[in-house]
């Protein structure tokens, strides 16, 4: 009876959460012994936990790859190689985000161990929406991230904006889940399973046109798409992005759009299959939505936080438009989801890195303008800021450009020529406002002359983000084989 | 007979207290009133055969949450409140959106209807009580979600410690 | 016997409600309330469903919404204690620092 | 045949001293810089009279000499279909034509260079005008003895660049370099015409080379009158025209005498302006085949030759007078071409070679004894004071009006006489060379004597030191003056019991079947003939004496009495006139324009990208913005504009947002349940 | 030595890049250090390419492409590391080693402030020039084609002039926009051909093998033609020129005219012509493509005839004889190819001059205006002598370069239709008009202005900036032929593609003419030992 439901594998398929968590777990007990000065402990506690969570994901990598997929925990749970490539990425973008956020916080003033807790348990529900099959499993994995991100934006409590940021984020992200759930009640009601096969096979069984599934998926979908920050549900992007403390502005910008996408990924090409030409309807309409907002809107800003959080939604867009031509049956829309999100993590949190150097004790450096002159001040971070910035523009050989040619590519593939001319018109109005900041780097007078905030956290971050943005443009290679690899399950 | 006269009584509880919670304006008359709306959905859970969800509905929602909603109330009580305007600019915008979006949603169920009025799937008659069913669901099909459900629960207390202290340490 | 998609009905209108107070209360934490009002429409949902189905993964499924119902309350009002400290409302229209 | 051998050192050496004074030429001093591009000139001018003379003993046949391909220009389909493949070489090729040109240009461009020694003793740029003069020399032999039209055309452009450069000489008067500039784009207009001509000779036969094209234009493949051929016979015309000033693009000539005297004499007397003439004798072959061509080309001869002898006879510079007369006496070499008589052009061309270029030199020398005195008003009775010069003039002046026994009479009659006997001929052209001729003797006599004879009328500050010009100058003029007297006895003419050595010498290059009877008409015709010319030119004489020398006073009453005809021919007609508002201020306002119209429309009009449909009240307000400041600000405009509706909702207020969520959801559905 | 004869076009490549590194470790106030080391570098740069000039084959024996490398880069898109040089990118190449090195020796001076960053920009701007002329490969040509714009950005708009800013990002937005819309038609020729072949390669020699449908070819014909036209530029697309250089520094100038406005006609002729024969040689296309060359070129001349700004004159100038460039492509026949190819080298030599000319008198004068200039040839006898050479060159006076490019492109374009061959010949009229009249205003007169009278003349080093570039015009201009026999066979090869009827019955000779014609070449990209087929494990 017991073993009906449990094979001891089970509890295997999940070592890498069940390690994040003890290490959270940890933390929290840990902070109680750490003095004023010693909190820093508490980040190489999480980066532990972090790096024997990746050794065991890899492991399960070199176990899994072009193998069948293990399903565990009576088929809610899914282990395939897609999911453990969104987990490693996960995995490590939150590693990089916790290497940011010492010195950050020390400067805020706001070093505390339930801080870098928090980030683990949120990276234990992003890694379990990567590899949720049912829609309870994908429900409260995603409600455990969004609880922990709403937490930390808030987490400045002295400081009004976080505050807000907080607050708004709690509220449509509580607002959105319920619409979200609205559609799950839905879909279960029409598949009469929580499982997203089942669901799937139920589908495909029912007569069309059929109004209640369109009902449920589109409740559904903006839920999903809430999450992702597509237009319209993007509102709460650069809100929150303005408010959150800079690390968690990284940390949002990144981690959960991988885990969002996972889920978005599972659920349409998995769980609603058969109604891919709605959504793919759909999708082609948010995504020429959100890469022209987010474009448009990125040029006019002045905060730089803000102005990456419209950067962020117009990423969003083209990643979007890889998943218009997934519906077509094309595996390089989901491969070009993969790479890009790749390329993305790492070319946005350097990005970060940078402008976290900027937050100086008594200087906020938000601005836009403070990066003037950054050339003369510190040649280093600016190259490295020019080359991340090179890399979001879409400029060869950086990680952004190969991201930008596979979803070319899939639409080109897909014959949705207008869409592609489309986003490569965007490319260019991205290099424009792109390239504002490099003005402001490269050809404007200093404003301030005191020194960047430095750490060793800090250049480690630069260091591997620049490398695997320049890896990843100079010899994608092994990225496009592992992001096949992980795309698989879906086509085999 | 006797189940559609409980049905509709119970809907129209549930939906006049829905209403009176969003239009009072006192914040703890609203409590009030959505506490007599969990009630009349824990009755409907009841014409469900959903006895231990009931008791959830009572225990959880009622004895729990409500009351921290009293709390806070009570916490950031402010008679100013009470005067201000109590809808924002948009109430009207708003209100026509709210009920188109109810007339396609019930349009779509509407026509989604003839999959449910047919005769539903001969699942086995259960064979023990719906308290027994459900934990074996829970303990057996649903250990995953359970166990994230206790994560998510530190999380929340975790939160709300973080955000309701003073300050730390 | 009911049909089902009464039941359903009563949730949709049941989370109309709450949209609507979700939409139009400055209060937050009637918002909340509002909020609260919208996972109990679906909670109908899904036990009218399970009820349909005759089988139980609905009821589970409400059963940890309410319990995600609960974690986000705590959280919510964790927030709203935090943001009344620091600017005296609760009015949603009034947090307006960030924008544009 | 040691001298045919290197005959490439002809052009070579000049071109050696040309480079030596532009690369050392500011270091060397004035001996040493004449010492060797005066030198080096000579050398190719024995060298050249050794090449003649082996020529000789070749009876007849063309020598030529292939040194390397130049342009392999690789396949390309003809117009009759075959697949030629077109390749230029750089090559010599010495026939009888070429020999006479080398010499000329060899011959007396060295006088020339002699006398430049003393003429621009006093010049400063001393290296810089012999290197010009030496690239002149070069760029000029090799348009004589070049073997295609490619080189040939080499050739050409460089004496264009090397007459523009020696137009300008005095940069520094503005006069002068506008006077550059107007010669070179007014010869690049001819060239135009050549290149064409050149491209569709090239597609015809499928070669440049003169004598495969003459070879296949002689083949009969091609009948009379061909159209393809009349096209390139007109189209080369149009090159002479521009080179050697015929109308209509003369007027550069009288401009060019801007430049040193020695300039003028050399370049645009002797030897560059004869170029045109020598490439229609050159292309005889393609211009037999098409008599609509020869009529053209003795037409505009004809016509030029009056045209320009009607301005000439008013003219007050003294230079300006022989620059007419050049033009005049090119026309009628042109008329020669057209009538035919392909070798009495080349005939008077080399007599004009001889006493033009001595005119000029004189003219050159009375100036440097006036110290740069150009107005024939303010000269007169110099006879006594500078006599070599004066006796040199006279000469040359009674050659030029064609007094019997001295050159210009036999070429000139020849010309006429051929254009009243060839079959291409006719009475009408007849008659204008006469008329001409009457002209010309007029003119030149009155320049004569206004220079020479009456009363003095040179200011006094000038007069005490007037003086004969030094040994460098005077011997130049005596040898040319020889020349001028005696050049003409080659070509003596059967009429006058000669034997036209110069006629039978070309006979190789100019045969053609259609000119052999033409000789059986009766001498005592000829004999006539040529007694009327020299009367005429007589009377001509007769007439500028009347006025010039006996009655002084009449010139004016004439010119009272023709009134507005004087003033025409004063002004030239008003031709110069006419071209600028015509053409060269048009092609300015064009470009003005076109500058305006890339300013606003092109720019702005790529500028609208992604700009389109913006509202259209906007737009006035935005032209601006494009104009000054292009894409980018347009860019960032719309942008602005498209960001504002995003910014309006971004309120701030969550509620707004959700509001947004939710409409979102109610079009998403609302879409589906209309669409399907 | 042998490895260096199989790898040369890889040492090539790299050698400036290879120079940037020890550049970063120069200390920023050390400039002259930097100068030299800039200069030493680009100089090796030149070294290295030089023996190519000896190595580089000829003639019917030779290989299409030559000194072949290549390596897998990303198998699992087909994309490989594929250089090769066949006769055009091969004087496409050298054009850029020299004048790379020029432009570098002529910013000794002029460049003050920011030197090392100034340098290595140039070293990274010259890797990506090389690598566009010898990729082989789609991915990588693009890659490259995109890597040169950004160093370009940065010499416009950091030593740029008052309106840099500006000028750089019109620059930019421009080129990007033309770049990626041929992104997208070379994702389309790549699609079809796997769709076709089951393949997925970006070996260009392949795509040149396949036969295209007609309507794929004329859309991605378009989505080319806007690419390259905009960068050479052609008529609509040619307002971002004026600005760059007007604003670029001189060097920055010299290596845009030189060599960046050649890739776009190289485009063509590398891969409109031969890829999309149809398209290419379509009755309409061509009428519009020659249409517009005509209007560029007396377009051109006009405008820059009414120039104040000595700079801005010489852009115009470009783009009327770049005018003469694509005039010749599109003639479609060898006179007009090789013509139009030598004359993009032509172009680069005596505009580059020019540029370099104008430079000269900028560091002296600070100011680019033809009126506050003047008689300048009375103090700089030297400088003016250079200067009319360079401008008899640049106006195709014979026996100098230009000449020779120019009539060969006329000879081309007449021979399809004598209108055109009419047209563009009023170009060279107009042209001898603007540059005379420049050369005037500048040189010619009294030297009045007080400023100019103590002008120095040029200096040994600013001498032998010009002196490599006049050499070389005069060597084409007296002795095309290794030109020639080096274009031969790649333009047989493109002219069979794209109008193989002019070789048609080729038997058939002009009894004028005796010599053969040439032997038809072997078809493109075989004997250039490209391996069977690479197959990417794409799983659908």
């Amino acid at each position: 009876m017991w073993s009906a439901f449990f094979q001891p594998g089970d509890y295997q398929a999940v070592i890498p959460e069940i390690l994040l968590t003890m290490f959270g777990l940890a933390i929290l007990l840990l902070d109680f012994l750490l003095g004023k000065r010693d909190k820093y402990l508490n980040a190489v506690a999480a980066l532990i936990g972090v790096g024997f969570a990746t050794i065991k994901l890899v492991m399960f990598w070199r176990l899994l790859a072009d193998r069948i997929p293990y399903t565990g925990f009576g088929g809610i749970f899914i282990l395939d190689t897609f999911a453990i490539f969104f987990k490693l990425l996960i995995v490590i973008a939150t590693g990089l985000v916790v290497l940011l956020s010492a010195k950050y916080l020390e400067i805020e003033d706001a070093h505390y161990g339930e801080y870098y807790a928090l980030l683990l348990f949120s990276a234990v529900g992003m890694m379990l929406m990567a590899s949720g099959r049912d829609l309870i499993v994908l429900f409260m994995a995603l409600e455990l991230m969004a609880l922990c991100e709403y937490i930390l934006t808030g987490f400045l409590r002295g400081s009004r904006r976080s505050n807000e940021a907080a607050m708004k984020f709690f509220l449509l992200g509580a607002f959105s889940s319920g619409l979200l759930l609205y559609g799950m009640s839905l879909l279960y009601g029409i598949g009469g399973s929580t499982n997203l096969v089942v669901i799937a096979e139920r589908l495909a069984g029912r007569p069309s046109p059929d109004p209640l599934s369109w009902m449920a998926m589109i409740t559904l979908l903006a839920g999903l798409f809430f999450k992702v920050a597509a237009v319209p549900f993007h509102q709460w992007t650069p809100d929150v992005y303005e408010g959150a403390p800079t690390s968690i502005t990284a940390f949002i910008s990144v981690a959960p759009k991988v885990a969002s996408f996972a889920i978005l990924m599972r659920i349409l090409i998995v769980g609603i299959w058969p109604l891919r030409a709605e959504w793919q309807m759909l999708t082609m309409g948010v995504a020429v939505a959100t890469m022209t907002v987010g474009n448009l809107a990125a040029i006019t800003q002045t905060n730089i936080k803000r102005f990456f959080g419209y950067s962020t939604i117009a990423h969003v867009g083209y990643l979007l438009l890889g998943l218009v031509a997934a519906a077509d049956g094309n595996s390089e829309g989901l491969t070009a989801i993969a790479i890009y999100l790749l390329a993305y993590a790492f070319m946005n949190l350097g990005a970060f890195a940078v402008v976290i150097m900027m937050r100086r004790k008594d200087i906020i450096g938000e601005e836009i303008d403070d990066l003037s002159g950054l050339m003369q001040r510190a040649p280093g971070p600016a190259v490295l800021m020019l080359i991340f910035l090179l890399s979001l523009t879409g400029i060869p050989p950086t990680a952004g450009f190969i991201g930008k040619y596979f979803i070319f590519l899939s639409l080109i593939e897909t014959r949705h020529y207008v869409l592609a001319v489309l986003a490569v018109a965007y490319a260019v109005v991205a290099l424009y406002y792109y390239f504002r900041i490099v003005v402001v780097m490269f050809m404007k007078k200093p404003l301030d002359t005191v020194p960047l905030a430095t750490s060793p956290g800090l250049s480690v971050v630069l260091g591997v983000t620049l490398t695997l943005t320049l890896l990843i443009g100079v010899y994608p290679q092994p990225f496009i084989v592992w992001a096949r690899e992980a795309i698989r399950p879906f086509f085999s | 007979m006797l189940p559609q006269i409980a049905f509709f009584s119970l809907s129209a509880l549930a939906l006049a207290s829905a209403i009176m919670v969003i239009t009072r304006r006192n914040a703890v008359h609203s409590v009030i009133w959505l506490i007599v709306t969990l009630f009349s959905v824990a009755g409907i859970f009841l014409m469900l055969q959903a006895e231990f969800l009931f008791a959830v509905q009572i225990i959880l929602y009622v004895g729990g949450i409500m009351v921290l909603f009293l709390f806070v109330i009570m916490l950031v009580n402010l008679d100013v409140l009470a005067k201000q305007q109590q809808f924002n600019r948009q109430w009207a915008l708003a209100l026509v959106t709210a009920v188109i979006l109810l007339a396609e949603l019930g349009y779509g169920i509407y026509q989604g209807r003839s999959g449910f009025t047919l005769p539903p799937a001969a699942a086995s008659p259960p064979t023990q009580g719906n308290t027994q069913t459900i934990a074996m669901a829970l303990y057996q099909n649903y250990m995953l979600p359970v166990e994230i459900a206790s994560l998510l629960l530190l999380v929340a207390m975790i939160g709300a410690v973080i955000m309701a202290k003073r300050k730390l340490e | 016997m009911i049909p089902t998609h009464y039941y359903l009905l009563l949730g949709t209108a049941l989370f109309t409600v709450g949209v609507v107070g979700v939409l139009t209360r400055r209060n937050v934490i009637v918002i909340l309330m509002s909020i609260e009002l919208m996972l109990n429409a679906v909670n109908i949902n899904l036990v009218a469903f399970s009820h349909w189905f005759k089988e139980i993964d609905g009821q589970a499924f409400a059963i940890f919404v309410i319990t995600d119902a609960a974690a986000e309350a705590a959280i919510g009002l964790g927030l709203i204690i935090a943001l009344f400290r620091n600017k005296e409302t609760v009015n949603a229209d009034e947090i307006d620092l960030l924008k544009w | 045949m040691l001298f045919l051998d290197y005959i490439w050192l002809i052009p070579l050496l000049p071109a050696l001293g040309a480079a030596i004074q532009f690369f050392w030429g500011r270091k060397l001093s004035n001996q040493a810089v004449s010492l060797v591009s005066v030198g080096l000139p000579g050398i190719s001018f024995l060298w050249a009279l050794g090449c003649f003379f082996q020529l000789l003993r070749l009876d007849g046949t063309a020598f030529t000499k292939v040194m390397y391909t130049w342009l392999p220009a690789g396949a390309f389909r003809l117009t009759d279909g075959t697949l030629g493949n077109l390749t230029a070489d750089v090559g010599f090729q010495l026939d009888a034509l070429s020999a006479v040109m080398m010499l000329v240009v060899t011959g007396i461009g060295f006088l020339i260079h002699i006398y430049s020694i003393g003429y621009m003793g006093h010049e400063g740029g001393y290296y810089r005008f012999f290197g010009y003069m030496n690239l002149f020399m070069f760029s000029m032999l090799v348009l004589v003895l070049a073997d295609n039209y490619l080189m040939m055309f080499v050739g050409w452009e460089g004496v264009g660049l090397c007459s523009y450069l020696l137009i300008g000489f005095y940069f520094h008067r503005k006069s002068a370099s506008d006077a550059g500039k107007k010669a070179f784009i007014v010869n690049r207009i001819g060239d135009a015409g050549f290149l064409l001509g050149v491209m569709l000779m090239v597609v015809t036969f499928g070669s440049v080379n003169f004598l495969q094209v003459s070879e296949a234009a002689r083949s009969g493949r091609f009948a009379v009158g061909d159209g393809v051929i009349t096209a390139i016979c007109i189209l080369l015309f149009i090159g002479a025209t521009g080179k050697s000033a015929q109308i209509p693009l003369y007027t550069w000539l009288p401009d060019a005498m801007e430049g040193p005297t020695p300039v003028s004499a050399l370049i645009h007397a002797a030897t560059m302006v004869t170029a045109g003439v020598y490439m229609v004798a050159r292309s005889n072959a393609l211009f037999v085949l098409s008599p609509a061509a020869m009529g053209l080309v003795a037409g505009i001869g004809a016509a030029t030759a009056i045209w320009a002898a009607s301005i000439g006879l008013v003219q007050n510079d003294i230079k300006r007078v022989l620059a007419y007369s050049t033009v005049s006496q090119l026309g009628y070499m042109f008329l020669a071409c057209g009538v035919g008589a392909f070798g009495a052009g080349i005939f008077h061309l080399m007599t004009h070679a001889f006493f033009k270029a001595l005119l000029f030199l004189g003219s050159g020398s009375v100036i440097h004894a006036l110290s740069g005195e150009q107005d024939m008003r303010k000269m007169g009775a110099l006879w006594s004071k500078i006599p070599t010069t004066a006796k040199t003039m006279l000469v040359a002046t009674l050659a030029i009006s064609g007094a019997p026994l001295l050159s210009g009479f036999f070429s000139k009659d020849e010309i006429l006489w051929q254009s009243f006997a060839s079959p291409y001929g006719s009475k009408l052209l007849w008659v204008v060379g006469v008329v001409t001729a009457g002209l010309t003797a007029f003119y030149m006599f009155r320049l004569f004597f206004m220079t020479f004879a009456g009363k003095s009328r040179v200011p006094h500050e000038v007069e005490h030191h007037v003086h004969e010009s030094p040994r460098s100058m005077t011997i130049p003029l005596v040898c040319l003056a020889v020349g001028a007297v005696a050049a003409g006895w080659i070509g003596w003419p059967k009429a006058l019991g000669g034997s036209n050595h110069f006629e039978h010498f070309l006979e190789p290059i100019f045969e053609n079947p259609a000119l052999r009877e033409s000789a059986h008409h009766a001498w005592s015709l000829e004999f006539g003939l040529m007694a009327f010319s020299v009367l005429v030119a007589a009377a001509g004489f007769y007439l500028a004496y009347r006025w010039y020398v006996q009655r002084p006073e009449a010139p004016e009453r004439v010119a009272a009495a023709a009134g507005p005809a004087y003033q025409i021919l004063l002004n030239k007609y008003y031709v110069d006139e006419l071209y600028d508002a015509l053409f060269v201020n048009r092609a300015k306002d064009v470009g003005n324009l076109a500058a305006a119209f890339d300013m606003a429309v092109v720019d702005g009009g790529v500028n609208g990208v992604g700009w389109s449909t913006r509202m259209t009240a906007e737009i006035s307000r935005l032209w601006d913005l494009w104009v000054i400041d292009g894409l980018v600000n347009v860019l960032a405009f719309t942008v602005k504009v498209l960001s504002y509706p995003v910014r309006v909702i971004q309120t701030g207020l969550v509620q707004t947002y959700a509001l947004l969520i939710v409409l979102g959801v109610l079009i998403f559905m609302g879409y589906y349940l209309i669409h399907f | 030595m042998q490895f260096f004869h199989d790898h040369i076009l890889t040492i090539v490549l790299l050698t400036p890049l290879a120079g940037l590194v020890p550049m970063l470790f120069i200390p920023g106030e050390n400039k002259n250090a930097i100068r030299w080391w800039g200069n030493i570098v680009t100089f090796a740069g030149f070294l290295v390419s030089l023996p190519l000039v000896f190595w580089f084959r000829t003639g019917d024996t030779a290989p299409q492409f030559q000194f072949i490398e290549q390596v897998d880069w990303i198998p699992s898109i087909g994309a490989r590391y594929f250089l090769g040089i066949d006769g055009i990118s091969f004087l496409m190449m050298m054009l850029t080693t020299v004048l790379g090195f020029l432009s570098v020796l002529s910013s000794w001076s002029a460049i003050q402030e920011r030197t090392k960053e100034y340098y290595s920009m140039f070293l990274l701007l010259q890797t990506g020039m090389l690598g566009v002329f010898m990729s082989l490969d789609f991915f990588l040509f693009y890659v490259f084609w995109e890597v040169m714009l950004v160093p370009m950005y940065f010499i416009i708009g950091v030593w740029g002039g008052p309106r840099k800013l500006y000028a750089a990002i019109k620059f930019f937005l421009f080129t990007l926009a033309g770049s990626v819309l041929m992104l997208l038609g070379i994702l389309a020729l790549y699609f079809q051909y796997h769709a076709d072949t089951g393949v997925y390669t970006f070996n260009v020699l392949y795509l040149m093998q396949h036969a295209w449908a007609a309507d794929l070819q004329r859309w991605v014909f378009w989505a080319f033609m806007i690419a390259f036209a905009i960068k050479v530029p052609m008529f609509p697309f040619h307002t971002w020129l004026p600005d760059a250089h007007v604003e670029a520094p001189t060097a920055g100038s010299v290596i845009l005219a030189g060599v960046l406005l050649k890739m776009g006609t190289y485009g063509f002729v590398r891969f409109s012509l031969p890829l999309l024969p149809q398209a290419s040689s379509d009755p309409t296309i061509v009428r519009v493509m020659v249409v517009l060359s005509i209007i560029a070129i007396i377009y051109g001349a006009l405008v820059s005839m009414m120039q104040r700004d000595m700079k801005r004159l010489i852009a115009y100038s470009s783009v009327s004889h770049l005018g003469f460039c694509t005039l010749g492509i599109f003639a479609l026949n060898p006179h007009g190819l090789s013509g139009s190819i030598l004359q993009q080298v032509n172009h680069g030599i005596s505009t580059g001059a020019l540029f370099l000319i104008v430079g000269l008198i900028y560091e002296r004068r600070h100011t680019r205006e033809i009126k506050e200039l003047g008689g300048l040839s009375n103090v700089m006898p030297v400088y003016a002598m250079l200067f009319m050479i360079v401008t008899l060159s640049s106006i195709g006076l014979p026996l100098l370069n230009g000449f020779i490019g120019e009539f060969t492109i006329l000879q081309g374009a007449f021979q399809v239709n004598w209108r055109w061959g009419a047209w563009a010949v009023l170009g060279i009229v107009l042209g001898a008009a603007y540059m005379l009249w420049l050369y005037q205003r500048t040189m010619f007169g009294t030297c009045d202005n007080p400023k100019n009278q103590v002008l120095k003349d040029l200096n040994f080093r600013e001498i032998m900036t010009l002196v490599p570039l006049i050499v070389w015009a005069f060597w084409i201009g007296l002795y095309p032929k290794p030109f020639f026999k080096v274009l031969e066979k790649p333009v047989t090869a493109i002219v069979q593609r794209v109008n193989p009827g002019l070789y048609a019955n080729a038997g058939k000779i002009s009894p004028v003419m005796p010599q053969p014609a040439p032997a038809p070449a072997t078809t493109m990209g075989e004997s250039s030992g490209v391996p069977s087929a690479e197959h990417s494990g794409v799983a659908h």
